[in-house]
């Protein structure tokens, strides 16, 4: 796994390695701090899986494995920028100070988006695969217009970026030269398919064919995800383009609570990645450095806990919408068929939600 | 005769299965088909049993499994491609436009595009958004496309197989919510012609029409009624486009009153089509106007919603009284 | 009163001119709209005064054009996007069904979806293939969109500003084949409410509806049955989604007979739409059953036959016709 | 415009220069007669030209400077080969047997294709910008199943090169080794579009990043266009999958007959490409080598004249098309709205069309 061409600053065993073209710039501070994001992520994450098991959620969209990933990209935005996530990027709303029991609304059903994208900076989730990227590339024309400072970040899974949505970005973003990063996290599966479907070479190589750089970066890697994310985000910010990174990592768990990863790939393979947990490796690293006390590990563990107990209160605490709220929003102005269907509604009577 | 008790989806890959066999040029391609055998497993095993270029895993790029089928198509196979929701088919839309539904004409008559395109659709699973659509009006509203929807195990078997027979492309709208229940299948006698609707429930007083998911609803609400004294005629369309609006009229001749169930929104729908043709066919003998129970002009609902979003037995009760209250 | 005479093409473009003179965060997007201004040169002039940055010559993708609008309708921009023409919509249909239509909502509001797609639509200019469809029935049968079109230059001037100014996505439909004639243009007061049907000839015996290039179509044939006695009222719908229906019931309580006129396919059509809709509404005054004159259900054809495609005066006289024959 | 990267063969002045890949393998037989075939395909465009300046044409799209890139191509192709067009790609239908006049059914608005694509092996026009490029792919898996020794060639312009489409074509030649050829004509404009729009870099660098060979050839060289292409075919045929060849070419006329190209372009760039002229440079060639006689050129003009007169004459007899061929061909069997139609046009006594 670790070639030339990927970047890592810290070893599966979590020790310090060096590279060429990239150096952690990270204080000891950020780090343990970025692995307490990643601890509480994961907890979050599982908590979910579990109130999805008690028929609490219509389904949950496991990020296990890609927390190095998330956090490594996420704690190197600056507070401006703007991110375009999937439905899988519950590591990067928490950087970005989403509540996490907003980022369950859409997987308790209750709501096809869950939080205020402009107070997070955060859009909504999106399902589609690929339609996010070009809004990202849209929203970065429109920095460049503000002439502000800013980059934006479009993420996306190694099955979207097929899509024809997320190749027309390349084209329009190296047109435009847009401040872009497209965080392309390669978690090798998309549902059951093998990444050797989506391309036959390393995907960050598709970059350089539409006239821009491209990095991979071992995804399992927070030292290295953050300095490759924020160099490309500075280089944006400062005018340079886009840049396509490539998170090499891997999806621990099912697609989605729906999914049966049996059916498609074997143990060993999962065993493999297991061994490069990206959790695992700072804490490898902090306990190497005896950069915390023990007990900190504990107090995380803790935090986490508490944070979950949280959550699962918040959710079991969201009722169901009022039908009315069916309406709403559809439209910004007055519409007929909107009052028409309001009207029908009320006529027939329908129960109003729980609260 | 062989009769069997099956589930929709497990019909729907027997049906498959048996379209393989008869047919070498028959494949099978999509996101997730093979190992996984589709997300709702219809495609379950077929991959093992035909190979993997005979059920062939994509990229996930929905208009690259439509625009390819086109030139396997053109190249003489029958791809049957299925869409993983309703709601992923519009990346594919430009080519099922442009392409599908034209290039039989464009060449002349040349080109086959025999292809079925399959679409679990409609809602009732308790999904996230985009996994609950129901686009059949756009491709009814295309010149060069067919549409069908099946109800029942049977039709379920039987349809898919007329469809990849059949030379014209067709979207195959499949009822996700009703892959899991369980009917009745001949296996050897093909039930009814692909483009015939039928007749589920006999009744005299109001005429329902609808497909796919709809039907078990009709059905249900029919029953309902029956308790009130009223008689509701349930008329599965089972052909979307084109519409067999003779089966239709026949009822409507009799009952005077149309109530057509779907659940997409009515603008410009597959209601608003029914009520509007049949309003000109039966002009002398409606007795109250068409009405549509459908979704509503909305996008579809976060799904603890849904079940006020979709047509319910109470909604259509609803509109069987209101065309019971018309006089004309 | 400041009126003018000018083209439809020209008023376009003085309408965009003005909205982007109001607010600088009016942008104009699409394939060579910028130093060519436009294949119909709508934006001509528009990147000389605006500049490259506010007039955006972009690659040739419509999903990319439409997908970064969206990207700059959440920034706070307003952008315009030029669909070269109706056929090219289609790669952008997933983008428009799945996001322009949907993120509003999704985001609780949050989102402004404050976008314009000019689609300059219908036939009648001799053209090749998918330069002359009419698509607006897909649109209109989505929620969360809205779609105009414009027949006189002075719509077309007000219509355009009206539009950029919504908060809402508009689907702006331009009938290209009028792009060249003349009318008069007052600049200074807006004629009529952007949702608001008008009544461009009154009658007695029938309601002819239609919108687009079909409005000349209609008061030619009203003309001619003007000669044989017969006076039909034409109603401009304007608006498409949402149908001003106010003002069809209003026209149809009075003459009791109604045909509508497009150029689409009339399965699930804005026709479709319009007959079974009024269907209900005036049930007890429709003296005959609502009418279609459309395109056919086939492909637009090759040019050479698109006046025996579209509506002509003798299709519309012949389905007044048919309405007065009724008797109920 | 010579860089390393430009495969070239022949100079602009019609010498022979080597390259240090490709060498020229055609006989001076083929050489004559390709440069009949060049001769022709202009002199037939130009009488469509006419044609619609003339009334009798809808619209054209010229194919002046492009010669070379298509003869190349097309003379490349084995018979057994499958094309798919755009609707410019008048020398390869030229190539593939398509009679004149059927060319021009699309542009004479009495059809939407023209010819029989599988009699000729060259599928019908394709106006929407790419869609051809994924029958291309999928034509080429049939292939691969059928176990034929075939490859397939899909057409497309730069301008089409940004669409989602050709793109995922890439994904999927290069995920199946599909056995086909992308031959772009990059004619420097797409309408009023710069190629510097739809890309920063050269633009075969794109099948790079998508896992295969891509190469840019002087597509005003017929010798080096054949050579690439042929060398793109075989391959093909022999299972080594895709190839992107970039034809570097330019559009001598309008984009089409509608088209105002001093709008958006300066007549020196149209000079300095008159003087790349790819038929001129063949010409060059033949003299300098002494291949024919003087009379030789006299001769295929005059020929190239007979054609066009034929073709006019055939244009000029193709009437209106029967109304009721309206409904013919929309669906291989019985339709009830087609019938209805149908009905309603005879009732109508919509009057037939001229024969
Ligand atoms: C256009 C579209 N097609 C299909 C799907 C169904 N689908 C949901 S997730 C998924 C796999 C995505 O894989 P990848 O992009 O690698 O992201 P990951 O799930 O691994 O994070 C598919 C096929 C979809 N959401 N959108
Ligand atoms: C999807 C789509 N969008 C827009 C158009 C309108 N259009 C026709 S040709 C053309 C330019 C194409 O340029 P290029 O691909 O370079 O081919 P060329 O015309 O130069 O041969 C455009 C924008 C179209 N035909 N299809
Ligand atoms: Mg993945
Ligand atoms: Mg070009």
């Amino acid at each position: 796994m670790i070639g030339e061409e990927l970047v890592q600053l810290l070893t599966p065993e979590g020790e310090r390695v060096s590279h060429p073209e990239y150096e952690s710039s990270l204080t000891n501070d950020q780090i343990v701090s970025f692995y307490r994001d990643m601890v509480i992520v994961r907890r979050l994450c599982n908590e979910s899986t579990s109130l999805q098991r008690q028929g609490q959620l219509a389904l949950w969209a496991p990020v296990q494995g890609q927390e190095a990933a998330q956090i490594g990209a996420g704690r190197a935005l600056a507070p401006m920028d703007f991110t375009f996530p999937t439905y899988r990027e519950h590591g990067i709303a928490w950087c970005r100070g989403v509540p996490p029991a907003d980022m369950l609304r859409l997987f308790r059903a209750t709501s096809n988006g869950g939080w205020d994208p402009q107070k997070y900076r955060h859009s909504v989730p999106t399902v589609v695969l690929g339609n996010q990227v070009l809004h990202a590339v849209g929203y970065a024309m429109g920095v460049q217009r503000d002439g502000a400072e800013e980059a934006v970040m479009a993420f996306f899974g190694d099955g979207a970026s097929s899509q024809g949505d997320v190749l027309e970005s390349f084209v329009w973003a190296s047109s435009y030269n847009a401040p872009i990063v497209f965080f392309c996290q390669n978690n090798q599966w998309g549902i059951s398919t093998p990444m050797s479907v989506q391309s036959k070479i390393p995907l960050y190589h598709r970059a350089h064919g539409f006239g821009f750089p491209g990095v991979r970066v071992d995804g399992n890697d927070l030292l290295a995800v953050y300095e490759v994310s924020k160099r490309a985000l500075d280089n944006a910010r400062e005018g340079g383009g886009p840049t396509l990174v490539e998170a090499y990592t891997y999806r621990l768990g099912a697609h989605t609570t729906s999914d049966d990863p049996t059916r498609y790939r074997v143990d060993a393979e999962v065993e493999v990645w297991r061994h490069r947990d990206p959790i695992e490796r700072v804490k490898a690293l902090l306990v190497r450095e005896g950069t915390v006390k023990a007990s900190y590990f504990d107090e995380v563990a803790e935090e986490a806990e508490g944070l979950a107990l949280q959550l699962r209160e918040d959710v079991l605490a969201m009722g169901k919408p009022d039908p009315l709220t069916l309406f709403d929003d559809v439209y910004a102005d007055y519409h007929p068929l909107i009052e028409e269907g309001r009207r029908e509604m009320v006529e027939l009577g329908v129960a109003g939600g729980e609260h | 005769m062989a009769t069997t008790t099956m589930t929709m989806a497990k019909a729907l890959n027997e049906g498959l299965r048996r379209a393989m066999e008869a047919n070498k040029k028959v494949l099978i391609m999509g996101e997730d088909v093979g190992k996984l055998g589709g997300v709702f497993r219809i495609t379950d095993g077929l991959q093992k049993d035909f190979g993997e270029d005979r059920v062939i895993d994509s990229p996930l790029a929905e208009s690259a499994i439509v625009g390819t089928a086109v030139g396997l198509a053109i190249r003489g196979y029958r791809p049957v491609c299925e869409i993983q929701f309703d709601g992923f088919v519009y990346p594919a839309f430009d080519q099922i436009v442009s392409q599908v539904a034209k290039l039989h004409k464009r060449s002349d008559g040349v080109y086959t595009m025999s292809l079925v395109i399959r679409l679990p659709f409609q809602g009732g699973i308790g999904a996230i958004e985009h996994h609950s659509e129901s686009p059949e009006a756009y491709f009814a509203h295309t010149a060069g496309l067919r549409v069908v929807s099946c109800s029942t195990p049977e039709d379920a078997y039987w349809m898919i197989q007329q469809s990849i027979l059949h030379d014209d492309p067709i979207i195959f709208c499949e009822p996700k919510c009703r892959y899991w229940e369980k009917g009745e299948v001949d296996t050897e006698h093909a039930p009814h012609g692909l483009f015939e609707a039928v007749v589920r429930r006999p009744g005299r007083d109001v005429t329902l029409v609808g497909y796919g998911a709809s039907v078990r609803t009709m059905l249900r609400a029919a029953e309902a009624a029956e308790a009130e004294g009223r008689s509701l005629e349930v008329i599965d369309a089972r052909s979307i486009a084109p519409l067999d609006l003779d089966t239709m009229a026949a009822s409507l001749e009799r009952t005077g009153r149309l109530v057509v169930v779907h659940e997409a929104p009515h603008t410009a729908s597959i209601g608003s089509e029914i009520v509007s043709a049949l309003s000109e066919r039966c002009f002398y003998s409606l007795r109250a106007p068409g009405l549509q129970v459908s979704g509503y002009h909305t996008p579809y609902p976060p799904s603890r919603l849904e079940e006020e979003y979709r047509p319910s037995v109470d909604r259509i009760l609803d509109a069987v009284d209101r065309v019971m209250g018309f006089d004309a």
